[in-house]
């Protein structure tokens, strides 16, 4: 394999990691902008999303409709979440969220195994993804370019979505001043609802595109919720371009790190983290905190 | 799970922190009486939630059935037999603690069905306080009959040495000449990947190249690209539950099967299951299958089948022969007790699902066949299944008495 | 010898120049009041001399200390002690606990890491001489974050008051009142300055509440002193009219 | 002081003597296990208690003080299995080394306020767990350190070796954590720390070097987590890296939170209710998880001031009606 070949494909997988690290982060972000919450049922959404998108392909036979339905699945039960529990919380101390988060991480992890069983389930990239494409000779799956598409499609799409869409705007503004958008009749109630569903369904969606990855398993939770906090963090709390950043920064470190100096990969983030706070303790495009 | 201890059990955690001490003692004594007499109490900590699970929940089973069969006889002495079944999530310190609630509380002296490594070798150094016989159903970690060994450890399954041996014996037969290896960034990872490095180089074979991945590890590629680059022709694995099914997966899905061959120290139903065809193709040393054609093999396949439909699974059958090696041991020793149990123990033979088992005496591992399997579609299975291409008899996989290497 | 001394001060943001060349000399016991038009540079003045911001030139002297780009805690136990703009207080602690936490800034034992009540005694005591001095006695246990508005602007000013400060800087002590409340305030303000004798630096809005309390003004227009003089000087300062007055455009 | 609150604070006092007095004659009583699960509740409670310093009182809140914990307890295993030290000393030494890489911590850590300083103790801790996950010569890499003796030493402590002798050993350290921590919130410097916890800005204003602060009360919780881990090491007789894992940096948060924060024993019983809620729920059912998460859930939403706050309502409840009887 020449010395290309190997960064080329590398530098393609890390995208692919990029951008389901991304799907975490932007949620967690979003909602720590708007609500001043760190979710930490995040990791716990992300796998259930990825158990929904095993259903839904079972039942449908459509991998398409799993990954469309999932994130849609997820995200309602996120946002019936806020409107029954979180939303009796806002005045209360952020520790309050800490610990219902932490409960919440617990009661879907702990459902997830009683609904699906123990037992790890296959979600196979559909057919038309399954192939290998060569890049410089090298064999490279297609669904991991897949995944560099979708990441870059919902990246413009969230992009736009807060530029332009309505209610884009409205998240924005709330999430600068809460109580100035209520006066000017920003029904800040339903913006909470919809960004907490929001971003609920985007870690769903990291979890029904990692599930061909990794298979859909009890496991998938831990593993990626410090990621996603590491991400958010290094990009800056409450920054969209901050997550985008971040899960960049991270998918290449880890990538590369892995096949670099393998012995590190335990602490590769968190070295890079510690790096980026030390000298911007807001985060990257975070305000100085 | 044992629904008459439930109002003491209450009673202690009121007691917990108050200190009404005098509730629970006459149960105590109650307890200790019954230990001649009363049920045979077994007690499993096993991790049945948790990122093994899927192995915990396999030992419960095997034991639960096991159990039923013997109760169903009339128990072992003309005594029941009673599982106390536990989850310690897969955490040392629940495990440690749910084990000696087993020892203090319920007075039973026997302990099975541990799952994790981490956790055995922190139960292990107890057993001399505590009296007790720990005899694993599953626990791999070379060291339990090696440098951590004590005199009431037992072993009944085989050990990742011994696994990772018996691919090194078939690969002497074959015409494969360059290997890599990869495990998981744990102990059992690095003491099998370090047997078979040694075992390719005794065998006058190129060992090219090993990697570590930590456990939750969801990337496989740099370490894919690796193993491509590295120019072997087979890689072996070391890896098990989530880390081994995303690298399966991914490893298909790069189409790295087709130049390398995939080899691995345990192959496991489950895993099989969760990445499909993805397995095809996989050799590897097989803990236990229910593909062994052997006539209590048999026997037991069909027995399971009935109970629960499926064939049962790699730790079911591994914890099925532990018990019945335990069961054994019981009966030859009229007890539980450890210092008639443990004679008993020793130098114990038993037929067993994979043919003989012996429990040699110097280190208390059960010597047994080798198994190496392939994972091949078979008809009327809707997943693949292995199949058993070569066996070794137990005193050519059975490393030397308290070692992990082997000299030969 | 004046107490408090600034000396061609300048801080920059980038191109904007908030302070451009302050220079000002405050005696001990005066009560000097900086006004000027929004964005004149009052509160980076402020910022500036406590140390919370530090200046990008110039020198800044206080009793013989240079204190210019010292941190904040440094020049607070110096001698000067601030209010805020905003109501900064301990909202969960009584008002008592308030001044007493500022007191024990001054105090030797801030480090103590053991002993209730009894090394209190000292701070406490401060604390309570504070309170009654700005007419707080009576509410002194009572949450600080339940007072009345005009309650927690006094006892911002009891906090920094209960550190025995030797210059005392108020940043628009009234901001936020009604003008009921204001007037009350600037009462209890006046009475006070007058029994203590305090040097005073205070930015304000309200000119009513500047002639009332201040002896001498210093006039900030775009981050430059213009005028320094009288209350009647100043009012007939072209130039300051015509800041005033072009700031209204 | 108001009379009611004398009385309140008198019946409080009075009920932790007799809570003292309880915990003291316990082992006369108590059967073996019993022993075992109190001795870990005890152990348990003085970490939450140490965190409650840093997060109850002066808002710190660590992401990762696992990192103390593990450290303590690897620490102290260390030294009792490769140098024959005596278990008090080593005990001691590894709580005090904790404190020292504390200080380290604390420096680093509140370089960044808010979310932030939670994701730099973060990443501290994790960094510990890499390394206790590596450094295999001395940590025993994911096998961890096993068979970690209570040596006795010379001094004739043989009963701290007991059961009940080391269940008084780490009897004294929480009771002895928890008189230093009372001292200390009570105290001038406590005085500090509220102010930093409820506006960091203003106190900085009055003329505290905030930071300063801030690392002293790390490096303070450090030492007393650290002594709890020192404690756990030999009592279970091994440490290993879950200790490190930011699990149990979260499951120690939720103690002190469930407990109430800001309050000492609060935390303390948060500890113990932790502990033996999820050992006696896992027995009961494997979905011991999910009715776990529901408990946290509902004391969010039906007893946000914690264990604690539910204690003292009650009293004084109780309190408040025999005012109104007499």
């Amino acid at each position: 394999m020449s010395t290309l070949a190997l960064l080329l494909t590398q530098t393609v997988n890390a995208l692919s990691q990029s951008a389901l690290l991304f799907f975490l982060g932007v949620g967690l972000t979003l909602i720590f902008g708007l609500m001043r919450i760190v979710n930490f049922a995040h990791g716990a959404l992300y796998m259930l999303g990825a158990f929904v998108g095993y259903s839904l392909t079972h039942w449908t036979g459509n991998y398409w409709l799993a990954l469309a339905g999932a994130p849609v699945v997820v995200g309602l039960f996120g946002a019936a979440f806020e409107l029954t529990i979180l939303r009796r919380l806002y005045r209360r101390d952020a520790h309050a969220f800490l610990m219902v988060t932490f409960g919440l991480a617990l009661v879907v992890g702990e459902a997830v195994r009683l609904t699906w069983g123990p037992d790890a389930l296959q979600v196979p990239a559909p057919p038309a993804l399954a192939g290998v494409v060569f890049m410089l000779d090298e064999p490279f799956p297609v669904y991991r370019l897949f995944l560099v598409a979708t990441g870059v499609v919902v990246a413009i799409a969230i992009w736009q979505f807060l530029e332009r869409a309505r209610l884009g705007l409205l998240i924005r503004a709330t999430s600068q001043n809460a109580d100035m958008a209520n006066a000017l009749g920003v029904d800040v109630k339903l913006i909470r609802s919809c960004v907490f569903g929001i971003g609920c369904g985007l870690a769903a969606l990291g979890g029904v595109l990692a599930a061909p990855l990794v298979t859909a398993s009890n496991g998938m939770a831990g593993t990626v919720i410090i990621d996603a906090f590491v991400i958010v963090i290094i990009g800056g709390m409450g920054s969209f371009l901050g997550s985008l950043i971040g899960a960049l920064l991270i998918g290449f470190v880890q990538v590369f790190g892995n096949y670099y100096a393998p012995d590190f990969s335990l602490a590769f983030m968190y070295l890079v983290m510690l790096a980026v706070l030390v000298m911007r303790p807001g985060g990257l495009l975070g305000k100085e905190a | 799970m044992s629904g008459q201890f439930r109002p003491s059990r209450r009673a202690m955690l009121k007691v917990g922190l108050a200190g009404a001490a005098t509730v629970a003692s006459p149960a105590i004594l109650r307890l200790t009486a019954e230990a001649q007499t009363g049920p045979i109490k077994i007690g499993m900590p096993v991790a049945l939630t948790g990122p093994l699970g899927t192995v915990g929940q396999q030992t419960k089973r095997g034991a639960e059935f096991w159990a039923k069969l013997q109760n169903a006889k009339g128990g072992i002495l003309g005594r029941p037999i009673e599982l106390l079944i536990e989850d310690t999530a897969g955490n040392p310190a629940n495990c440690v603690r749910k084990a000696q609630e087993m020892v203090e509380r319920r007075d039973c002296r026997l302990i099975t069905g541990i799952t994790l490594s981490s956790e055995a070798l922190a139960v292990v150094p107890k057993l001399g306080e505590w009296d007790s016989i720990f005899i694993s159903g599953i626990n791999g970690d070379g060291r339990l009959t090696a440098d951590s060994f004590v005199p009431n450890f037992f072993r009944a399954n085989i050990s990742g040495p011994m696994g990772t041996r018996a691919v090194s014996l078939y690969l002497r037969k074959s015409n494969m000449t360059k290997f890599y290896g990869l495990g998981l960034d744990y102990a059992w990872g690095h003491n099998s990947i370090g047997v078979f490095e040694d075992e390719v180089k005794r065998g006058k074979k190129e060992f090219v190249g090993k990697i570590f991945a930590p456990t939750g590890t969801k990337d496989y590629s740099p370490y894919i690209t690796k193993i491509r680059q590295s120019g072997a022709d087979a890689v072996f694995l070391v890896m098990q539950g989530d880390d081994n099914n995303a690298f399966l997966s991914q490893a298909q899905q790069y189409r790295l099967p087709e130049k390398v061959k995939l080899l691995t120290e345990i192959v496991d139903l489950a895993s099989i299951r969760a990445v499909g065809d993805a397995s095809l193709g996989l050799i590897g040393s097989s803990r236990y299958s229910f593909t062994y054609d052997q006539p209590l093999n048999n026997e037991f396949v069909a027995a399971w089948k009935k109970e629960y439909g499926n064939p049962p699974d790699t730790f079911e059958g591994e914890q099925w022969q532990c018990m019945k090696v335990l069961e054994a041991g019981i009966v030859k020793a009229g007890g539980v007790e450890a210092a008639k149990l443990r004679p008993a123990l020793e130098d114990l033979e038993v037929e067993s699902v994979k043919g003989k088992v012996f429990m040699r005496k110097c280190d208390h591992q059960g010597v047994q066949q080798g198994f190496m399997v392939e994972v091949k579609k078979k008809a009327g299975f809707d997943t693949p299944v292995p199949e058993v291409i070569s066996t070794f008899p137990g005193d050519q996989t059975t490393p030397p008495c308290n070692a992990m290497t082997y000299k030969d | 010898m004046a107490l408090l001394e600034l000396d061609g001060v300048t801080r920059r943001y980038g191109a904007l120049v908030a302070l451009d060349q302050v220079a000002m000399r405050v005696e001990d016991g005066e009560v000097r009041a900086v006004i000027g038009p929004n964005g004149a540079g009052k509160t980076t003045l402020f910022n500036v001399i406590t140390g919370t911001v530090k200046p990008s030139a110039g020198a800044i002297r206080f009793a013989g200390h240079a204190i210019g780009g010292l941190p904040s805690h440094e020049v607070c136990r110096l001698g000067i002690s601030r209010t805020f703009q905003i109501t900064s207080l301990f909202p969960e602690m009584s008002a008592r606990d308030n001044a007493r936490l500022s007191a024990q800034a001054r105090h030797g034992r801030r480090w103590q890491p053991f002993g209730g009540a009894k090394v209190f005694a000292e701070s406490e005591a401060l604390a309570d001489a504070a309170l009654q001095q700005l007419g707080l006695g009576a509410i002194a246990d009572q949450p600080a974050g339940l007072l009345s508005h005009g309650d927690q602007r006094l006892l911002e000013v009891a906090m920094a008051m209960a550190q025995q400060p030797r210059v005392l800087l108020l940043d628009e002590p009234t901001q936020g009142l009604s003008v009921e409340e204001t007037a009350q305030a600037v009462e209890t303000l006046a009475r006070f300055l007058h029994a203590s004798k305090m040097t005073v630096l205070l930015v304000e809005h309200d000119m009513e509440v500047v002639f009332r309390l201040a002896q001498r003004i210093t006039v900030l227009h775009r981050g430059a002193v213009i005028a320094d003089g009288t209350p009647d000087e100043v009012k007939a300062d072209a130039r300051v009219q015509d800041a005033y007055l072009g700031g209204l455009e | 002081m108001s009379r009611s609150t004398r009385v309140k604070t008198t019946t409080g006092m009075a009920a932790l003597v007799v809570a003292l007095v309880v915990l003291v004659l316990a082992p006369l009583g108590l059967p073996p296990f019993a022993m075992t699960l109190l001795t870990e509740a005890v152990i348990l409670g003085l970490f939450a208690m140490s965190l409650d310093l840093m997060f109850g009182y002066t808002r710190l809140v660590s992401f990762g003080h696992a990192a103390a914990y593990g450290l303590g307890a690897y620490a102290c295993g260390w030294m009792l299995l490769n140098t024959g030290m005596p278990l008090l000393f080593a005990v001691f030494a590894a709580a005090l080394l904790t404190g020292a890489v504390g200080i380290g911590v604390g420096w680093m850590c509140t370089l960044a306020t808010g979310v932030s300083f939670s994701m730099l103790t973060l990443a501290f801790a994790q960094l510990l767990y890499a390394i206790s996950f590596k450094w295999t010569s001395v940590t025993g890499g994911s096998d961890g350190l096993a068979g970690i003796p209570r040596t006795v030493g010379p001094f004739g402590f043989a009963a701290l070796s007991s059961k009940a002798g080391f269940y008084y050993l780490a009897l004294a350290c929480l009771v002895g954590g928890f008189l230093v921590c009372r001292a200390l919130v009570r105290s001038p410097f406590g005085a500090v720390l509220r102010g930093i916890r409820e506006n960091e800005a203003k106190t900085t204003a009055l003329g505290y070097n905030t930071r300063l602060y801030k690392i002293a009360v790390v490096a303070i919780a450090y030492g007393l987590g650290g002594l709890a881990g020192a404690l756990y090491a030999p009592f279970a007789g091994f440490a290993n890296t879950e200790l490190l894992f930011w699990l149990l940096s979260g499951q120690v948060l939720i103690m002190v939170i469930v407990g109430g924060a800001g309050t000492l024993i609060g935390p303390v019983l948060g500890a113990a209710f932790f502990m033996l809620m999820e050992h006696q729920l896992s027995a009961w059912t494997e979905a011991w998880a999910l009715y776990f998460g529901l408990i946290f859930i509902a004391f969010v939403l039906f007893a946000p001031q914690g264990i604690w706050g539910l204690a003292t309502g009650l009293a004084g409840g109780r309190l408040r009606s025999a005012e109104q009887r007499h």
